[in-house]
């Protein structure tokens, strides 16, 4: 490895390059945030035969800092005998718990704030359970009897679907078995295929868990419109709610960017042994400078004269964006950069794929009853979570003795605890259908 | 130099936070104060070198232990219940406990001067990069040394769940649960 | 729940007594949508009154319509001509879909399904097109006069109505699929707001709630009335009368409406499209009663006249109001969320409680 | 560098603020509070101690100090609930009834 080759990488590993992570973390989150939020706008419409936002900027891209600048200016309200101290606390508890939990996470072999801690995965889930402290709080502190239901109601939802999401996770760390992420990453590496094939139940549970943590679609009922109006974001308004709302959408990029390092491979791209595939390592440039050509060519269409400008401004900037990660294939000491830039860019890419079917669900299914959905968390999630964590335990068991070859081993378990799900989900049936009588409402089966 | 900085922060916070925890007028404040006094020790853990025992210590008290705390405030109206009792004289009773313990500790401090052998300031910490990964060496001594007292701590904590449950459950419910 | 609720379909305001999340008791406080309307009837002649009367049931204005002007000419024992009674058939029947479209849209919204609503919107859309080509309003039509029709229906009528019949079918498909299989909504439904045959007779209620409770009372095939003893079509019967089977029933009637429009369009007879009714309508004194089946239930009208231009008394039977007084029976022992869902299967629509 | 002293005297602090919380308050809550604090206390001396000895038991008692907390915050928290539920006081000195 030449001297600059080797300058440059000493240069990555100062002291001061996390502290810089660190701040372009807590700058740039509230910005992607804002911009998933325009995404799920956009998505949501078109599903639904519309076209959504179009009005602020070309294609409503400039919508996210129009809603920031209106929560700006918007005058937030206090409740009279709210209190004052819990009522300003929460909100930030909720932000600060899901950003610091984003430190941990590595978003590319190089991108990671707290340089590779030992308990890796065990931080981000750790810290990011405290998000729901500020949501009791915040439901505590505007004494209206709506927002402490909507609180007490998400509170018992995000403890219970935790133990699912620990537990999902356990089956998923006995398998790379150790807790530092970039460990984790490179056993996936080593088996040449992504733990969601080797422990798909695993994968499932933590998809649905992690979709109940978050508040979102089919469990989103403490905030459920039709009910109790918004919940325990009833009493707040202007920066306050923007808070928590950034709070809820940076944790759902924490919770993707878990299962990603977990289950898809952290920032491994798609065949990372298969030689012959070695083309894709092309792919991340390719698919920017796309996007340039394609928002410069919709540039042309645009109504009003400066959105022209701004549309040839985001081509302008996709092609930059592609520059950067092309330069280093030619110039030959950036050459140590490249894991860096594309591994960042694969696990963006698969995290945002991650977000795509949180939206996905949130757009087609209506949402759970909340008997049901304590129903479904405590009686066929978390046993079934159990299961599989013995399943993989038995798998890994069958492995070192026996020695069957690991996938062969995992087949078995799988099949074993799809069983047992079966099992669990019929036995169910049984019962509520005997139990169910006319005139109280019986705890109808779900899932 | 961080890590003195580091350890007046952290210590700092503690004892304010405690101390605040226990003056303050409402359960929810002194919660909320408790709350950041631990995670204030849990970042001394984390100094200490005790990685496993700062995340046990935030998910367990914290995420765990702290929520029951809330929990029971919100929903039993404590605090509606305990505005109307004034105790007068509070702060000099509590200076005066205070004042005897802290006089009890000094002089613990000063007799201990002129026991044998290092007293209280024993030598110092292992460096810090020397010591071994943290979590894989305490699970591997509380599996293999500590397994007995790892089985008893399931059983007590499974005794314990039964008891709160069997207790907050109220008499009345018990025909439609 | 209280009368500005997101959920409760226009201002009706429901006093829950809730036992921790079980709702034990319901009391409903209506009339704040209440316009007088039939106080206003008896100083306008018949004709004068027939707007009005689209202003009761605003989702289903052409069936009000319908009833009214069946009503009075019963009075009159005129009878519509029958190119007259077919486009009245077929527009009922668009209105129909229409009605149950808003239905399904509001209440997959209520128990939390977003997407269906603006498909439900879109087809309405196109029905409400086809009404404004026709006579002008998308909402409050006032298609029709007393003793037939006042507009000639405008060339490509038919071609309108059968594309969009023919687009109909896979869209229904496009919901079914969504929502019936879905477990969640299943969940939701399933022996949810139970109203057995016996409660729903003793209660009086009717339309898709009597039929999805296992009853076979539909007027379009008791009573026939307009032009439909000429089509065949069946009445969709569901088994134990929960939320489930309104929703099926409904979906199957949206079918049937359709079966029958492409039916009546087929051959639409030619004559006149105005009975003979002369320029004032000064019916003998007498009363009548005259009932249709509109989209929510059993739409009858009592007309009392004094040989006078204006009717001495009318008294409307709104299915909304008489189903409304079901809603306390299904609510009982059951949750908060399942309350919002029940008031969505019940389609009330408060301009039709209240008058 | 820091030194052990450093590290025992904020545990002394924090016990003593402990011991001070649990006999002057009067709401049990607070009380329980405190004794978790106390409970905090003792951890950071055990921690310091296995960082100085390189032994790590001092971190596994200090695991199982934190497990019968949280046991003794659940049972003592289901205490609390029972006893307000019927006396509807949750003050220390008003819990004179042994069996009520």
């Amino acid at each position: 490895m030449n001297p600059t080759a080797h300058a440059i990488l000493v240069f990555l590993q100062t002291w001061w390059v996390e502290l810089v992570c660190g701040v372009v973390i807590v700058a740039v989150v509230p910005l992607i945030a804002g911009y998933v939020v325009l995404v799920e706008r956009k998505l949501m419409a078109d599903m639904q035969a519309r076209l959504g936002p179009m009005r602020v900027g070309p294609h409503g891209l400039l919508q996210p800092i129009a809603d920031a600048v209106k929560l700006l200016i918007k005058e937030d309200i206090i409740p009279d005998q709210s209190d004052k101290l819990i009522f300003w606390l929460a909100p930030v508890i909720s932000m600060v718990a899901a950003l610091t939990s984003m430190g941990a996470i590595a978003f590319g072999p190089t991108f990671q704030v707290a340089r590779d801690i030992n308990i890796g995965i065990l931080f981000v889930l750790g810290v990011s359970s405290l998000g729901f402290l500020g949501i009791i709080l915040g439901g505590w502190a505007s004494n209206s009897h709506y927002s402490i239901i909507g609180a007490l109601r998400s509170t018992a939802q995000l403890v219970s679907y935790e133990t699912a999401a620990g537990l999902a996770i356990v089956s998923a760390l006995l398998l790379s078995g150790t807790l530092r992420i970039s460990a984790i990453v490179e056993a996936q590496q080593q088996a040449g295929v992504w733990f969601i094939f080797l422990a798909p139940v695993a994968a499932f549970i933590y998809l649905v868990a992690s979709i109940a943590e978050t508040n979102r679609a089919p469990f989103d009922l403490p905030e459920a419109e039709s009910e109790l109006v918004a919940g325990y974001m009833t009493e707040y308004s202007g920066f306050r709610w923007a808070l928590y709302f950034l709070g809820e959408y940076a944790n759902m990029i924490v919770v993707g960017s878990v299962a990603t390092t977990l289950f898809l491979g952290g920032w491994l791209r798609p065949f990372p042994n298969v030689h012959w595939l070695a083309w894709l390592d092309w792919l991340p440039a390719l698919i920017i400078a796309l996007i340039g050509v394609y928002s410069i060519h919709r540039a042309g269409k645009q109504p009003v004269k400066v959105q022209t400008g701004f549309m040839w401004a985001v081509g302008l900037a996709c092609f930059a964006v592609a520059v950067i990660f092309a330069v280093p294939w030619f110039v030959a000491p950036l050459k140590v950069i490249i894991p860096g830039l594309n591994g960042a860019f694969w696990f963006l890419l698969k995290v945002s794929a991650y977000i795509y079917v949180f939206m996905w669900l949130r757009f087609t299914l209506p949402r759970y009853r909340f008997d049901q959905l304590m129903h479904l968390g405590w009686y066929i999630l978390i046993p079934l979570a159990i299961v599989n964590v013995f399943s993989v335990g038995i798998a890994m068991l069958l492995e070192t003795e026996f020695g069957v070859t690991r996938w062969l081993a995992l087949l078995l378990t799988t099949i074993v605890t799809l069983a047992a799900a079966i099992l669990l989900v019929r036995w169910h049936d049984k019962r509520t259908e005997s139990a169910s009588s006319a005139s109280l409402a019986p705890e109808s089966y779900a899932g | 130099m961080l890590d003195s900085v580091l350890f007046y922060f952290f210590g700092g916070v503690a004892v304010v936070g405690a101390a605040l925890m226990v003056t303050s007028r409402n359960a929810i404040h002194s919660a909320v104060f408790l709350i950041t006094t631990l995670l204030a020790t849990a970042g001394i853990f984390l100094q200490l070198g005790a990685e496993f025992l700062f995340i046990a210590q935030v998910i367990l008290y914290v995420g765990g232990i702290m929520v029951l705390f809330i929990f029971v405030i919100m929903l039993v109206r404590l605090d509606v219940a305990l505005h109307h009792i004034r105790f007068r004289m509070k702060s000099l009773v509590v200076m005066t406990v205070f004042g005897v313990l802290a006089a009890e500790a000094g002089a613990i401090i000063y007799y201990a001067r002129a026991l044998p052998g290092q007293g209280l300031f024993i030598q110092n910490m292992a460096p810090a990069d020397k010591l071994a990964p943290n979590s894989e060496k305490l699970a591997e001594s509380l599996f293999n040394s500590y397994l007995l007292p790892f089985e008893i701590a399931s059983v007590l904590l499974l005794v314990a769940m039964v008891g709160a449950v069997v207790m907050a459950k109220s008499k009345n419910r018990t025909e439609e649960s | 729940m209280g009368p500005q609720h997101p959920s409760t379909h226009g201002v009706l305001r429901v006093k829950l007594k809730l036992d921790g999340e079980r709702v034990r008791g319901t009391e409903c406080v209506i009339g704040y949508l209440h316009r007088g309307v039939e106080k206003i009837a008896e100083n306008r002649s018949y004709q004068q009154f027939a707007p009005y009367v689209d202003r009761m049931d605003y989702v289903a204005a052409v069936s009000n319509g319908l009833g009214y002007c069946e009503a009075v000419e019963k009075l009159l024992n005129v009878e519509a001509p029958p190119r007259a009674r077919v486009i009245r058939t077929i527009l009922a029947e668009l209105q129909r879909i229409a009605s149950h479209l808003v239905w399904l849209g509001t209440n997959a919204l209520d128990i939390g399904a977003l997407t269906p609503l603006f498909y439900c919107m879109r087809e309405r859309e196109e029905i409400l097109k086809i009404f404004e080509k026709y006579c002008g309003a998308r909402l409050t039509t006032h298609a029709f006069r007393i003793g037939g029709l006042q507009y000639e229906s405008y060339d490509g009528f038919e071609q309108d109505v059968e594309r969009f019949c023919l687009d109909f079918e896979h869209r229904i498909q496009d919901y079914v699929d969504l929502l019936t299989g879905n477990s969640i909504w299943i969940g939701r439904t399933r022996n949810v707001g139970m109203l057995k045959a016996a409660d729903c007779i003793a209660l009086g209620a009717s339309g898709p709630i009597l039929r999805a409770a296992g009853v076979k009372w539909d007027l379009r095939k008791a009573q026939p009335y307009a032009a439909y003893e000429q089509y065949k079509f069946e009445i969709p019967v569901g088994s134990n009368g929960d939320t489930y089977d309104r929703y099926m029933v409904r979906i199957e009637e949206m079918r049937q409406s359709r079966l029958i429009c492409l039916q009546a369009i087929e051959k639409i007879p030619e004559g006149p499209i105005m009975g003979k009714v002369g320029k004032v309508i000064k019916p003998s004194a007498g009363e009548i009663y005259h009932s249709i089946e509109a989209p929510k239930g059993i739409l009858g009208y009592y007309i009392v006249s004094d040989g006078g231009t204006q009717p001495y008394r009318v008294r409307v039977r709104p299915p909304s109001f008489v189903n409304l007084q079901a809603l306390d029976k299904m609510v009982r022992g059951h949750l908060v969320a399942d309350v919002v869902a029940i008031i969505g299967t019940l389609d009330i629509v408060l301009g039709e409680v209240d008058r | 560098m820091m030194s052990p002293a450093h590290y025992l005297f904020l545990s002394l602090a924090l016990f003593l603020i402990g011991c001070v919380g649990v006999v002057t308050r009067r709401n049990v809550i607070v009380v329980l509070m405190s004794i978790e604090l106390i409970l905090n206390a003792v951890n950071i001396n055990l921690v310091l101690f296995s960082r100085i000895f390189g032994d790590v038991a001092g971190q596994v008692f200090a695991l199982f100090i934190i497990a019968d907390a949280a046991a003794e915050a659940a049972v003592g928290l289901g205490i609390i609930i029972a006893f307000f539920r019927n006396q509807e006081t949750v003050l220390a000195d008003e819990m004179d009834l042994l069996k009520w």
